[in-house]
């Protein structure tokens, strides 16, 4: 019963890891930056949703109108802080999204204070399963349906529409699709905007578990990092399947193999990304890079 | 079918002025061909036109003047093929054509296009799935072209198209030029270093010198110039 | 010192007071990861201290009545951010001493300098016994709530005492604090009926205890002792230790009992017996509804910090510990830093909000209080129990 | 367009040797004030510049690995932590200080040459996971190994106390201990960066198929780029613990490292001056932000975070150059018009 | 140089197929071929850069197969690529040193503690990159920032750079492309020059059949990556599948 219970312990974590994963991936895909922000930006969705749960609006409502909500603010962040730094040196974008990170940290501790939330599930509480033969909870069943519903439908949208083929054109080469006439500066600024719906959405879902915090995503934001570089950056897919597997091999070596224990868990899915990256660099789910000088 | 007119335009990078009052005519319907040394501010120019550096002066497109951002510009139709590697790397070769023609909506049309194009580079179709990175010098080059034309402008620059295609390409491609232009019509600014061959197809020419024009006129008066002759054409 | 012409603060004894004021210098974590308890016990102490400067300020023994200036600081609970505030706060806003600094790190990192230098550093908001078992050697630092030591060995009294065979599951923090109550418990239950039948810990980073909690579950034990410092992942081990349908009697630790930040959240009732222990009186206890400390820490909280949660632990222990500050200028012989700690070392008598029975007893071996009592939460709040 | 961040490898004579004239008197001007700086000022602001340089040394070494080389790096915490492990340690067991260094700067070394080896394969986003690893696994490690690090409570250490003959006091003394020790790394990574290896890394940086065929072995500079990196860290960790005398876990954390490289992109990348600035930045401003609010000072760093690298988006130091220069060059046209 | 059956595979398509000829020492030998024919794919392999999948080059009777990409400059193999790849950011000067990298030795410490013979050294270099400089008319832009530069003089950086790692086989990809009639007639001298001063075999890829035919005494004609055909320009130019592959009826 154990081993049952720690794998599904470990899809529920997992999938925590993917729902912020994903929104990384969507950043990434629809402008090449990695958003160190991603996770920050979900909490403050999730508390403009608790804000309106607390109001009295029914929960899907208030967990719709904060995805909405952040779909405007955060294309608005692409184009009033991010643009700057497109095409430039890597690492100023990836510093501007931390100096992000720690705004919308303060931010949000200085409107909400410190102390945590409650926030409601959008599922009934309970789960399936009997406590001798391993559960789940609907939670957390919740949160994979909403997972594979997202990802059906970022792989169709990569994949299949005119908008994906758009999206993947500007983060390879800016100044190239400018020459093509795709409206370059509206495409990075939905790439974002979706990644935050993605996000807020992310945030909703996990916020009954990890209770709402301001630096609820903080610990998230790692392995969310973790799954998305071994999911190959660029895959939807590829990233939830890398989050599942980094909470089920984490939790099996910290009740299997004592060395490990609980408190040193983390580096064992860590350690294992860094050997299959060394074998695999470009992650299980992305496609080898063709280089030619 | 559609003009563009550069009227006294200055450009260049940062406090290095390049081109000084530039000004050029291109008609409706017409290949310019634009000539002149190494570093002279030919791709300057080019850049200019759609954008992607800041100039002042005025640049029409059908008497109105262009805006200036890239996209906005090549929403007019102005499409532009940049010296040396104007493809998107990641992408495949398919979908770099089909990027090309994001704007349009004419599905069959666009798929008319993408044959006809295939089968003046036989190895787009062949490499269809390859990414465009792997692609050879001249074979990306030729994606580039065809990536542009996907697009079905009205005005279409070309820096340099000849790079790194072999003599056989470059002559096909410049036997296509005039016919493009009449059936889809083109009009077309070129810069050239294959003087010749641009020059026997194209109906006006310019040339630039050290960012100023120095000559304009037909391609036949052009290329009857001696300064021309000797430096641009060897004979 | 060369070239500084002595105008180095260090060394004299009066730096701070004025005829009206004394100035006192605080080091908190009021952003990252402890943030909220940072925030928690700078706003409890805020509420004492604006009280007493509402009433006029401190009587000091020289019959001067000043008030009591706070210059407090965020340290994000990193050590050199520590440092840099104290030498801040001594050298240059040269307060008179440092009071209830954050956390175990950041206080052992100004440690050394404040004995150095003279500077006392009261009441620091740590429960780690370095603080204060050792006062012949490091009489400038003085700790005020009970060690974890203490605390851990309280719910080993309060096991053994019920003389029946119990099974304890136990999982801590993998640091000094999670270390110091397992000691406590386990030196507590050592040669009684009580046994630790299986044992986890974890990182303060870690998402969640699921894993932790699920393998604990494995071992059935009778009871759950949670040495969990944060409350929101307390909160998560309940409720996973209920959704397994394990329900073992939980031990909480003190700094995470508060009702709405940990056991509302967790959606267990109680049912099945949450323990914690306390030595301050828990806001939302019904039994001191009418208590006047408890109403007047409420009312001043609302005052000086409006938002804030006054069930939040961290908040009373600050109030109390503002309030023992306050009791020893009133007290000190001398105004000088070393009067002031003279009297710090001896210091006894009631304070605010201390449970009843409870005293400070100040002594170069341990915190002013000593002890903490066993409640247990029942029909939506906490109750003694004995 | 591109604005060159580094001084070209040879200036030559001629018009410049009155601005290279004014750059000897700037400088030793500036050694001078830092020479006599800590004696005029107060131990709180003596400890600040002496973190800044502190931090400052780990920065330049993270400017090796990201700047010069390209690579990213979210490990640099760990080798800080156990430089300051190893000096802390050292001095435990009654070791000299420079005992200690050796220690701390040869393991830091070690280790950052064994992550290297497999890193190097990487790039980007990749090869910053794989240093992600090492702050999340050196803090729990770091409390587990209670014998050498003093498990989750650190080692407090007094080291590099001040000789009586100074008569200086111990923020003095410390300050100019750590002035000294980072002077030595930035000349030496200065002189590195001037030739064939500054050149090499660049070339590894812009284009590996490029340096491969110019003759550098490019794993082997990446390599060597992160062992460099991973020493500096070290020595960095070293002078920390000269500075506060304290170390714990807490130091290592990942936000130390992230801290860092916030700080290379707001001084700017390739730039000595830039390391120091961006080290300023990240001791002073949370500083003067909690002067200004103790409670909003995390919001408020964020902020300023925010606008300087909206102002600057190449970092201050090439902003700064760029200002001088241009007042440099008006200087000269007037003068040359007056002449 | 020897080239012996070479075979090159991407995935399914043959950039080289069984690649066999021969460059005397201090021979021009121009490589013709429709695009996609493996020129560039040829240069390469021979630098490295490429592992084929068969057959062996030998240059100067050591087998550069069996060497690492990094060791081909100091065996005396450099190269030009097709694109211009520089260091935008570097000056002139400072891309034209790169290529000077594997004619200095010294180990890191020596170069951190900046000891006399590494700065003699580095002295020397610099001496001679200016020199090449001077010689192929970028003296006047040693000081501006590589990407700046007209693609046409980017391509004659890249030319010094090579040189200064001293070669004695130079590849030279397209050098003549994107320059005017006259330009390219100078490359062709410049090519001639390099051969005499510097005592090197060069090979050329190259699309200006004029070019080739004024300075090589050689030609090896590649279509799908097969050698079609060999001799001198003007026999290669006559060859009748060079000209339906490559060079099209006049
Ligand atoms: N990014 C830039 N920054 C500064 N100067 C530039 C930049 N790009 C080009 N220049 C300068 O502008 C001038 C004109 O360059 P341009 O590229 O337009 O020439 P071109 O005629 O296209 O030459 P080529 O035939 O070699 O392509 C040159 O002197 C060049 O040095
Ligand atoms: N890295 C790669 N990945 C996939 N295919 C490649 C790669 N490099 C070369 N090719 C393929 O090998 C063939 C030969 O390419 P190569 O670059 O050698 O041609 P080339 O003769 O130099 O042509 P051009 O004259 O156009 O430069 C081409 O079909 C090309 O697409
Ligand atoms: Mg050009
Ligand atoms: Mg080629």
């Amino acid at each position: 019963m154990n081993l049952l219970q720690q794998v599904l312990d470990g899809l529920g974590s997992g999938s925590v890891y993917a729902t912020l994963a994903l929104a990384l991936v969507l950043v990434h895909r629809s402008t090449g930056i990695v958003n160190f922000a991603q996770g920050q930006m979900a909490v403050i969705s999730t508390y403009v949703a608790w804000t309106l749960y607390d109001a009295g609006v029914p929960v899907w409502g208030a967990i719709g109108a904060a995805i909405v909500l952040s779909l405007v603010v955060g294309a608005l962040v692409e184009r009033f802080l991010i643009r700057r730094f497109e095409g430039g040196e890597p690492l100023a974008a990836i510093v501007v999204t931390v100096g992000l990170l720690i705004s919308v940290n303060g931010l949000v501790s200085l409107i909400w204070g410190t102390v945590l939330k409650q926030f409601p599930s959008a599922f009934p509480p309970g789960g399936v399963g009997s406590g001798s033969g391993g559960t789940i909870g609907y939670g957390t069943l919740g949160t994979i349906g909403a997972l594979l519903v997202v990802v059906l439908a970022l792989n169709w949208l990569f994949r299949h529409t005119r908008l994906g083929l758009a999206f993947r054109a500007v983060a390879a080469n800016p100044e190239s699709s400018a020459l093509l006439g795709l409206p370059v500066g509206r495409l990075l600024m939905l790439g974002w905007g979706l990644a935050a719906a993605v996000g807020a959405l992310a945030g909703c879902l996990v916020a009954p578990k990890l209770y709402l915090a301001p630096e609820m995503m903080d610990s998230v934001l790692t392995y969310a990092l973790a799954a998305a570089v071994l999911g190959g950056l660029n895959s939807a897919l590829g990233t939830v399947l890398a989050a599942w597997f980094i909470g089920v091999v984490e939790n099996l070596a910290g009740t299997y193999v004592s060395f490990v224990g609980g408190d040193m868990k983390i580096a064992v899915p860590l350690v294992l990304m860094v050997l299959i990256l060394l074998f695999k660099p470009e992650g299980v789910f992305g496609h080898k890079e063709v280089r030619r000088v | 079918m559609s003009t563009l007119e550069l009227r006294g335009v200055h450009a260049g990078y940062g406090k290095a002025q390049v081109l000084h009052d530039v000004s050029i005519h291109v008609g409706d319907g017409s290949i310019t061909t634009l000539l002149g040394a190494n570093g002279a501010g030919k791709t300057t120019t080019l850049r200019a036109i759609s954008g992607l550096v800041r100039s002042t002066g005025e640049i029409l497109v059908d008497g109105r003047p262009i805006p200036s951002a890239p996209d906005a510009v090549a929403r007019l139709g102005v499409a532009h093929v940049p010296q040396g590697r104007g493809t998107i790397g990641q992408l495949s070769v398919e979908d770099n054509l089909k990027a090309g023609a994001l704007l349009r909506r004419d599905r069959a049309q666009i798929r008319a296009d993408l044959r006809r194009l295939r089968e003046l580079f036989p190895v787009l179709g062949e490499r269809a799935q390859s990414q465009a990175a792997g692609l050879s010098g001249g074979e990306q080059q030729m994606l580039a072209i065809a990536r542009a034309l996907m697009g079905r402008p009205s005005i279409l620059l070309l820096d340099e198209p000849s790079l790194g295609l072999a003599p056989l390409v470059t002559k096909e491609l410049f036997v296509l030029l005039p016919r493009l232009r009449d059936e889809w019509g083109l009009t077309v600014l070129v810069v050239e270093q294959n003087a010749d061959l641009a020059l026997s197809v194209g109906d006006h020419a310019v040339v630039l010198e050290s960012g100023r024009v120095v000559l304009t006129g037909t391609a036949r008066e052009v290329s009857g110039h001696d300064e021309v002759r000797r430096a641009y054409l060897g004979n | 010192a060369c070239g500084r012409g002595g105008t180095s603060s260090s060394g004299s004894q009066t730096p701070g007071i004025t005829d009206t004021t004394v100035k006192i210098g605080a080091s908190y974590a009021l952003s990252g990861p402890l943030a909220a308890n940072g925030t928690a016990a700078m706003n409890g102490a805020k509420s004492y201290f604006d009280a007493i400067n509402a009433q006029g300020g401190v009587k000091m023994s020289d019959g001067k009545t000043r008030k009591i200036e706070v210059v407090k600081y965020d340290d994000g609970y990193d050590p050199a951010r520590a440092v840099q505030n104290y030498k801040k706060l001594t050298t240059q806003d040269n307060v008179f001493a440092l009071f209830q600094t954050f956390g175990t790190a950041p206080n052992l990192a100004i440690m050394d300098s404040a004995n150095a230098e003279k500077v006392p550093q009261l009441f620091v908001h740590s429960g780690a016994a370095v603080f204060s078992q050792n006062q012949q050697a490091k009489p400038y630092t003085v700790g005020w709530q009970p060690t974890y030591e203490t605390e851990g060995a309280a719910y080993a009294r309060f096991l053994t005492a019920q003389d029946k065979d119990v099974t304890v599951a136990v999982i801590s923090q993998n640091d000094d604090l999670g270390k110091a109550f397992v000691n406590g418990f386990t030196s507590g239950i050592a040669g009684s009926k009580v046994k630790i039948v299986a044992q986890e810990t974890y990182q303060a980073t870690d998402p969640t205890l699921d894993s932790q909690v699920t393998k604990l579950a494995a071992s059935k034990a009778d009871v759950l002792f949670s040495a969990i410092a944060i409350p929101k992942l307390t909160a998560g081990a309940l409720s996973k230790s209920a959704e397994l349908g394990w329900n073992p009697e939980h031990l909480l630790v003190s700094l995470v009992s508060s009702v709405d930040q940990v056991i509302k959240p967790s959606g267990l009732d109680g049912s099945h017996g949450i323990y914690s222990t306390a030595f301050v009186k828990a806001a939302d206890d019904q039994q001191w509804a009418t208590d006047k400390d408890v109403q007047d820490y409420i009312a001043r909280m609302k005052t000086s910090a409006p938002g804030a949660d006054p069930t939040v632990p961290n908040a009373a222990w600050g109030y109390g510990a503002a309030a023992t500050l306050v009791k020893a200028l009133q007290e000190a012989k001398a105004v000088t830093r070393d009067g002031l700690v003279q009297e710090v070392q001896s210091l006894s008598g009631a304070v605010p909000l201390l449970l009843p029975g409870l005293e400070l007893h100040a002594s170069l071996d341990g915190p002013p209080i000593k002890e903490l009592h066993v409640q247990q939460f029942k029909d939506g709040k906490w109750s003694l129990v004995d | 367009m591109s604005v060159v961040v580094d001084e070209p490898a040879v200036r030559d004579g001629g018009g410049t040797s009155r601005r290279r004239h004014g750059r000897t008197l700037t400088a030793v001007a500036l050694v001078l004030v830092f020479a006599v700086f800590p004696l005029f000022m107060s131990p709180f602001a003596n400890l600040q510049v002496t973190l800044i340089l502190v931090y400052a040394v780990a920065i330049l070494g993270l400017d090796i690995l990201v700047g010069w080389t390209g690579q990213v790096s979210l490990g640099q915490s760990a080798f800080f932590g156990i430089g300051a492990y190893g000096v802390a340690a050292g001095a435990v067991h009654g070791w000299p200080v420079w005992a200690g260094l050796l220690l701390g700067t040869a393991v830091a070394g070690v280790v950052g040459c064994l992550v290297a080896i497999p890193a190097a394969r990487l790039r980007g986003y990749a090869l910053g996971m794989i240093t992600l690893t090492l702050p999340v696994v050196a803090v729990p490690l770091a409390k587990r190994m209670e014998a050498v690090t003093g498990g989750a409570q650190g080692l407090n250490v007094t080291i590099v106390q001040a000789p009586a003959w100074t008569g200086l006091a111990a923020d003095q003394w410390r300050y100019y201990v750590v002035g000294v020790g980072a002077a030595i790394v930035f000349a030496l990574a200065a002189a590195l960066r001037r030739g064939r290896f500054g050149r090499a890394f660049d070339a590894v940086r812009v284009n590996e198929a490029l340096a491969t065929a110019q003759g550098v072995h490019v794993t082997r500079y990446k390599v060597l780029a992160f062992t460099l990196s991973a020493v500096y860290g070290g020595v960095a960790g070293v002078l920390y613990v000269v500075a506060v005398q304290f170390i714990s876990p807490e130091t290592l954390i990942l936000t130390l490292s992230i801290s860092m490289l916030a700080g290379l992109a707001i001084g700017g990348l390739r730039s000595l001056l830039g390391c120091v600035l961006g080290a300023a930045f990240y001791v002073v401003v949370p500083n003067l932000t909690g002067s200004v609010s103790a409670g909003q000072s995390y919001l408020l760093y964020g902020v300023c975070l925010l606008v300087v690298m909206l102002l600057m988006p190449r970092g201050v130091a090439p902003a700064l150059g760029h200002a001088v220069r241009r007042v440099a060059n008006r200087r000269e046209r007037a003068a040359a018009s007056g002449e | 140089m020897e080239v012996r059956d070479l075979t090159l595979r991407f995935g399914g398509v043959t950039a080289l197929a069984d690649v066999a000829f021969d460059v005397g020492d201090r021979q021009i030998c121009g490589l013709v071929g429709p695009n996609g024919a493996g020129k560039s794919s040829l240069f390469n392999c021979v630098n490295g850069y490429y592992r084929p999948s068969g057959g062996s080059i030998r240059v100067g009777g050591v087998d550069v197969l069996s060497v690492p990409a990094h060791r081909m400059v100091r065996l005396g193999i450099a190269r030009t690529f097709q694109h211009p790849t520089l260091q935008p950011d570097r000056t002139v000067l400072d891309n034209v040193l790169l290529g000077g990298h594997s004619t200095l030795s010294g180990t890191v410490l020596s170069a951190m503690l900046a000891l006399p013979g590494e700065r003699r050294r580095e002295r020397a270099l610099v001496t001679r990159a200016r020199e090449l400089l001077d010689s192929l008319g970028l003296a006047g832009v040693e000081r501006t920032s590589a990407g700046d530069l007209p693609y046409g003089s980017q391509k004659r950086v890249e030319i010094a750079r090579a040189l200064l790692s001293g070669p004695r086989l130079l590849l030279l990809d397209e050098p003549a492309s994107g320059l005017t009639h006259s330009e390219v007639g100078e490359v062709g001298e410049l090519i001639s020059r390099i051969r005499a001063d510097h005592g090197l075999t060069v090979i050329v890829v190259e699309h200006h059949m004029g070019l080739i035919s004024a300075v090589t005494d050689h030609v090896v004609a590649l279509v799908s990556g097969r050698k079609v055909a060999e001799g001198t320009a003007q026999a290669v130019q006559s060859d009748p599948v060079v000209v339906s592959a490559y060079l099209g009826a006049a």
